[in-house]
């Protein structure tokens, strides 16, 4: 295994390109020291992109959107306080990944790029709008967060690209996001079931919801008959069940050792109610 | 496969050593540089058993490579106490009998000793969430919990 | 000499001073299995079965052995030929066949090869050199399906004499016990109701793998550091498998990081010495923690039937139970156990109970924590808790009505000793916890837990120095702070202070033969030994004092650490201290030292009583443990912490068993969840602070009261939790673990 | 003599006897003296069994005395973790 780590995102991109065989970024390594500890997948090349300037950075900018370099850690955005007024169900979800241990490594984009349906922060990322930079031996593009994973373990990166930051649009007023997930215990697990819901008020009415369901089908996936479900209404109980009904609808899922079909599937509309209830009171500045 | 030469800050001292990448931080401490209190209960990031700070930052020394190492100021159980003066946290699992086995901890030690520094008066709660990554097999977490908490109003106390 | 008599005062036990091994533990300082190296040390790695059965058709090991960093390679043609016996006879051959598989694989992760290179990675890499040819058989993985007719056959001719005609080859040992007539009782029942249980397999999850370091030569003379629970069945069982002369291979324990029974036997310490024989350097071996998971032991899965008819006083006119265990792919499930130990608690007119081995493709089980005994009483209390429910009785005074006690036939035959069953009963129906309210979405559960407890082989040596203070050795590891017992036990016999006696766990070559820390026997029969050990040093002690005042020895006796005068007439002289009499002892006669060694017959069984609160969402079936409480008899309480510690580790244990560890196979018959992150054991964040309450009733078979408590504590919890958990869910939950799926699915078909 | 209980499924092995009446002072004694009565208790005992006197569970040990008129139970051998 050959292991670089270089200075720049361009570097690393002409690197990538000029690989053979499997090639992995590095930023936390959570998810590729335990392929590799494991044997599930022994890269011949190890692009660590920790030395590139400026990867650690939570910046705020003047229209009030928010730029995370790709190694900004779980740990470094909990700490951020702003960021977390603004966007409190990505950090959550963030969060939620791991141990303390784990935060202090894991990062937004290793989660996306991992390719996992289960990622934590990929539906709250998701809910929220997120954007990333990917960088390829062509230049820069902006690609939305649903748009990078294509199935499990696999994303829409081409040979030579990687993702060189993280953008976070502008919360703006009267709007709240959330993300809850399901797992066995109360920590440690992978999730057996996820929901992102980001949506904005008009006084009581919704009126801009997107949600994200994890975990329940081959990706992240934004569901559009669920956002249809709340907006408009005051997430009085009968849009509460739509939106329930939507997310089970739109469920997808797998029987496998963390859950079953049927479990999947009524948990997601349960969830869905629980992080629209707190997405709604976070709009309305209310404790949630 | 040429291996990499890692010059680092291990409990205030500087070491060299040599490392395969696929090494981990781990390996390194315990293969390189004899440092064995770190343990490896599982080498997924999933027991804390591994735990070390790496320039302040609690981590699991199995989820980071030896080549990352470099440049770092990394902190284990080893340095915990000052000299022959135990830590108040290393006092007080000995009172408390927080440990059964004691193979979880130098772990415990070095994240319930990161926690206090980052929160000096933690609830229960939160004592318990800071702590879910490093599993304990014996104890039930009762006097575990019980130690850190006392420890901490200690502390408190004292400053 | 008043030497024997019972004693009731104590001056140190009951204390809680710090162990002795604490400063290590807290430092890093603490050499466990993996924390040790050995100049022109080489690294072993193992090759494992992908499949759940299979013929192993041929093994290529030519290319790994051409490797420049490989200097040995060993399969099974490398270890001593051990013959074949059926049954638990042939348990060397079981170990043989399980450290390293013999024509067949026999689960996913059996051991087919291994390898010893200059480096740890080297040594991963050269397994993928090591091409097998496997010929896939039909496997099986379920109890119940293994016993079926057209089940896939292990190995034909491992069932023992007890095994009825008729049953498949998967049988291997058949229990039946009881007395009275269940049939008869049954008909004096109000209420009768029969229900079956299941319980998967749950591993004992400590967080140190298994990791050795051994050295042989072709002299047939060897060392063997590891992390065990037993280091002489460890020298015992691989001077067998490589056949070498036991004595010539000297075994020393680490520290140890865990074992709760998973750490009785060997699997990778004969491969290690086998590797290092053939290339003749010093060979590590550390396990990885999948390789603890796919190829050590777990605890048996079981599937039970349970009947027991009750009158509506709550009295219980007949039980009977039949309790199927699989072990995995060889004999040993603990059916019999778990059949004896059901329905101990309770003094039965009419009780019958069955036990099954049954073998599958899984790894071999391994003795966890009270063998055999949760499944039985889970299956038993639920249906228990079901009848005081349907009959509007409180579970405690139904389980008071029907408790055991002294001169009540047990369940298993004899006659009860001095038990303390009711004790714990009592204290929890007295407990503030039994009477607190419940707030809504919470149920309340309690349950009894019988465990036998063991004695065992066992040697102490008690060696006292010139400056009168104590060195001990024993010969079980420390797993819980068992050091702190030992010393307490010397200082409260010498009368010299705690901190004046070091104990050592000592090693093969040191001590006598010693049975493994396991069956709760560690300050039962180490304890005990001490106790005769320190005795016999006072003896010494005693017959100086009286040389030196001239008196004979029965005229001195042993008090606060001193020799006296036993009473006016013998003399009056100033009492000896200890220190007085050892500063000269090579003067006046040579070392003192103390020994014992025996097998101490008398345990003493012991029972605690549960109580825990549940909560359940109902929406996602998910369950929180809100509170728990223990309530066990421990004889007497040498250190209290440490004894409430091993309470709250027996509770926290079944908790995870309980709500969500079990081994899961896919389809193929490979595990699924080979890592922590999928095999949950309990974190700190999703348990209470465990209550204990210390229930001392003494042990006659021991001079201080001492029962074990380190098994008996996991005995109730399983059912507390289902019986907390039906309770608040309004469901009965008859499969364990109760995973969030299952409890959402009871509730959906219970509309 | 001191009776001796068997558990049941060794009655298969007995003739379908429960109970069975010895002259022993040891508990080897005992052993030696089933098999004398029942050879096919040989298998049973070669597997491991534990003896219960009078409530007090010998797991293994062939020296212990047997008082004259004690309760004697035969039983699988005990296994600990």
């Amino acid at each position: 295994m050959d292991y670089h780590s270089p200075a720049s995102f361009a570097e690393a991109s002409a690197l990538a390109a000029n690989a053979t065989g499997i090639t992995r970024f590095l930023a936390g390594g959570t998810d590729v020291l335990v392929q590799l500890r494991s044997e599930l997948v022994t890269p011949d090349t190890l692009i660590d992109i920790k030395k590139i300037d400026g990867v650690r950075d939570i910046n705020s900018n003047a229209d009030g959107s928010w730029t995370l370099g790709v190694a900004a850690t779980g740990a470094d955005m909990s700490e951020h306080l702003e960021l977390g007024r603004d966007w409190p169900g990505v950090v959550e979800a963030m969060d939620l990944i791991g141990s303390t241990q784990v935060q202090g490594r894991a990062t937004l984009t290793g989660n996306l790029c991992n390719g996992s349906p289960a990622a934590d922060s990929v539906p709250a990322m998701v809910a929220a709008g997120v954007t990333v930079t990917v960088t390829g031996p062509d230049g820069d593009r902006e690609v939305a967060v649903e748009d990078i994973p294509t199935g499990p373990g696999r994303t829409s990166l081409a040979k030579g690209e990687l993702i060189s930051a993280v953008h976070i649009p502008a919360r703006g007023d009267n709007g709240g996001d959330a993300y809850l997930r399901f797992i066995p215990r109360t920590e440690m697990d992978i999730a057996v079931v996820g929901v992102g819901v980001s949506l904005r008020l008009d006084g009581d009415t919704v009126t801009e919801a997107r949600v994200s369901l994890g975990a329940v089908a081959p990706t992240v996936l934004l569901v559009e008959d669920c956002a249809k479900a709340i907006i408009g209404s005051a997430l009085d109980d009968v849009s509460l069940d739509a939106l329930a009904a939507a997310a089970s609808a739109a469920c997808n899922p797998i029987d496998d050792k963390r859950g079953t079909i049927e479990f999947r599937t009524e948990v997601a509309g349960v969830l869905a109610k629980r992080a629209a209830k707190i997405a709604y009171a976070r709009a309305k500045g209310e404790e949630a | 496969m040429s291996k990499f030469h890692v010059s680092t800050t291990v409990n205030g001292d500087a070491v060299d050593y040599l490392c395969d990448p696929r090494e981990t931080l781990l390996d390194c401490l315990r293969d390189k540089l004899n440092l064995t209190g770190a343990k490896e209960g599982c080498g997924t990031g999933d027991c804390g058993a591994c735990s070390v700070t790496v320039d302040g930052r609690l981590v699991c020394s199995c989820l980071m490579l030896g080549v990352e190492a470099d440049g770092k100021q990394i902190e284990t159980v080893e340095g915990i106490a000052e000299g022959d003066v135990l830590h108040p946290l290393q006092k007080k699992f000995i009172e408390h009998a927080a440990l059964q086995c004691g193979i979880c901890t130098p772990g415990i030690l070095v994240a319930a000793k990161s926690l206090l520094e980052k929160n000096p008066n933690p609830t229960e709660e939160e004592a318990r969430y800071w702590l879910a990554g490093n599993l304990c097999r014996c104890t039930g977490y009762d006097k575990i919990i019980r130690a850190v908490m006392e420890t901490a109003e200690e502390l408190r106390e004292a400053s | 000499m008043a030497l024997d008599d019972r004693k009731t005062q104590f001056t140190f036990v009951g204390t809680r001073p710090d162990r002795p091994d604490g400063l290590d533990k807290v430092t890093g300082r603490a050499k466990f299995g993996a924390d040790v190296s050995a100049p022109g040390m080489l690294h072993g790695a193992i090759l494992r079965s992908p499949h759940a059965h299979a013929r192993i058709v041929k093994i290529d090991t030519s290319q790994a052995e051409a490797h420049k960093d490989v200097k040995a390679v060993v399969t099974r043609a490398d270890f001593a030929e051990v013959p074949f016996k059926p049954g638990l006879e042939g348990e060397f051959w079981n170990v043989l066949e399980n450290v390293m598989a013999g024509e067949k694989a026999l689960y996913d992760g059996h051991a087919v090869a291994a390898v010893a290179a200059t480096s740890a990675l080297a040594a991963r890499d050269a397994l993928k050199l090591i091409e097998v040819e496997y010929e896939v058989l039909p496997h099986v993985t379920d109890v119940d399906k293994a016993m079926e007719p057209d089940a896939p056959v292990l190995r034909e001719g491992a069932a023992d004499y007890s095994v009825p005609e008729g049953m498949h080859p998967n049988v291997v040992r058949y229990h039946e016990s009881g007395h009275g007539d269940v049939e008869a009782g049954f008909a004096e029942a109000d209420l009768i109701i029969e229900d079956s249980f299941v319980t998967e397999a749950t591993h004992q999850g400590y967080i140190e793998p298994h990791a050795c370091l051994g050295m042989l030569g072709n002299d047939g003379k060897g060392e063997l550091w590891c992390t065990t629970q037993g280091h002489w069945i460890a020298q015992k069982t691989c001077a067998a498998l490589l056949g070498i002369e036991t004595s010539q291979l000297r075994v020393t324990a680490s520290e140890i990081g865990g074992g709760f029974g998973g750490k009785t036997t060997v699997f990778i310490e004969p491969v290690a010495l086998a590797l290092s024989r053939k290339a003749n350097r010093p060979v590590k071996l550390v396990m990885t923690r999948s390789e603890v998971f796919r190829a050590t032991g777990p605890t048996s899965s079981a599937s039970m039937d349970i009947k027991i008819g009750m009158k509506k006083d709550g009295t219980i006119s007949a039980a009977q139970g039949v309790f199927r265990l699989q072990g995995g792919a060889f004999p040993g499930a603990p059916g019999d156990m778990t059949a004896m130990c059901a329905f101990a608690p309770y003094n039965l007119t009419n009780v019958s109970q069955i036990g099954y081995d049954v073998m599958a493709n899984r790894p071999k089980q391994a003795a966890y924590r009270a063998p055999g005994a949760p499944m039985g009483a889970f299956a038993v209390e639920s249906v228990i808790d079901e009848l005081c429910k349907k009959l509007g009785l409180d579970p405690i005074e139904v389980r008071l009505k029907n408790a055991a006690h002294e001169g009540t036939k047990a369940s298993y035959g004899p006659t009860y000793e001095r038990i303390g069953l009711v004790e714990t009963l009592e204290a929890a129906k007295a407990h503030p916890h039994y009477s607190a309210p419940l707030k809504p979405g919470q149920g309340r559960g309690i349950s009894c837990g019988f465990w036998f407890n063991h004695g065992g082989e066992t040697s102490v040596s008690l060696a006292l120095s010139e400056d009168g203070s104590a060195q001990l050795m024993v010969g079980t590891p420390d797993i819980g702070g068992s050091r702190a017992s030992m010393a307490l036990m010397a200082a409260e016999v010498l009368g010299i202070p705690y901190e004046n006696i070091r104990v050592t766990v000592a090693d093969t070559a040191t001590l006598g033969y010693n049975d493994v820390s396991h069956g709760s026997r560690v300050t039962y029969a180490s304890g005990l030994a001490t106790i005769k050990a320190a005795k016999h040093a006072v003896e010494k002690l005693c017959e100086r004092a009286a040389a030196s005042w001239g008196i004979p020895a029965d005229a001195v006796k042993w008090e606060n650490g001193c020799a006296v005068p036993s009473g006016p007439n013998a003399g009056d002289f100033d009492p000896r201290p200890l220190a007085d009499i050892t500063a000269h002892m090579g003067q006046t006669g040579g070392p003192i030292s103390g020994h014992f060694e025996a097998t101490p017959e008398g345990a003493g069984v012991s029972f605690g009583t549960h109580i825990v609160d549940a909560e359940v969402d109902p929406e996602t079936g998910k369950t929180a443990i809100t509170r728990y409480t223990v309530i066990q008899d421990a004889g007497k309480a040498i250190h209290p912490t440490y004894v409430e510690g091993q309470y709250q580790g027996g509770a926290a244990q079944g908790i995870g068993w309980a709500l969500n560890e079990e081994y899961i196979y896919g389809e193929d018959g490979r595990l699924q969840n080979s890592i922590f992150l999928d095999y949950r054991i309990p974190v700190a964040s999703d348990l209470p602070m465990i209550d204990t309450v210390i229930v001392e009733v003494p042990n006659p078979g021991h001079p201080f009261g001492v029962r074990g408590v380190g098994e008996t504590g996991i005995v109730p919890p399983l059912a507390a939790i289902a019986n907390a958990v039906s309770h608040a869910a309004g469901v009965r939950m008859k499969q364990l673990p109760m995973s969030p799926p299952r409890i959402l699915a009871a509730l959906k078909d219970n509309g | 003599m001191v009776e001796v209980h068997l558990w049941s499924s060794l009655r298969s092995l007995t003739g379908g006897q429960q109970v069975v009446e010895v002259e022993a002072k040891t508990t080897g004694e005992l052993l030696r003296e089933l098999v004398k009565i029942h050879p096919q208790l040989q298998a049973p005992i070669d597997a491991g069994v534990s003896i219960a006197i009078d409530g007090r569970v010998i797991a293994s040990g062939l020296t212990e005395p047997i008082p004259e008129g004690s309760e004697i139970y035969l039983m699988q051998r005990l296994r600990g973790g």
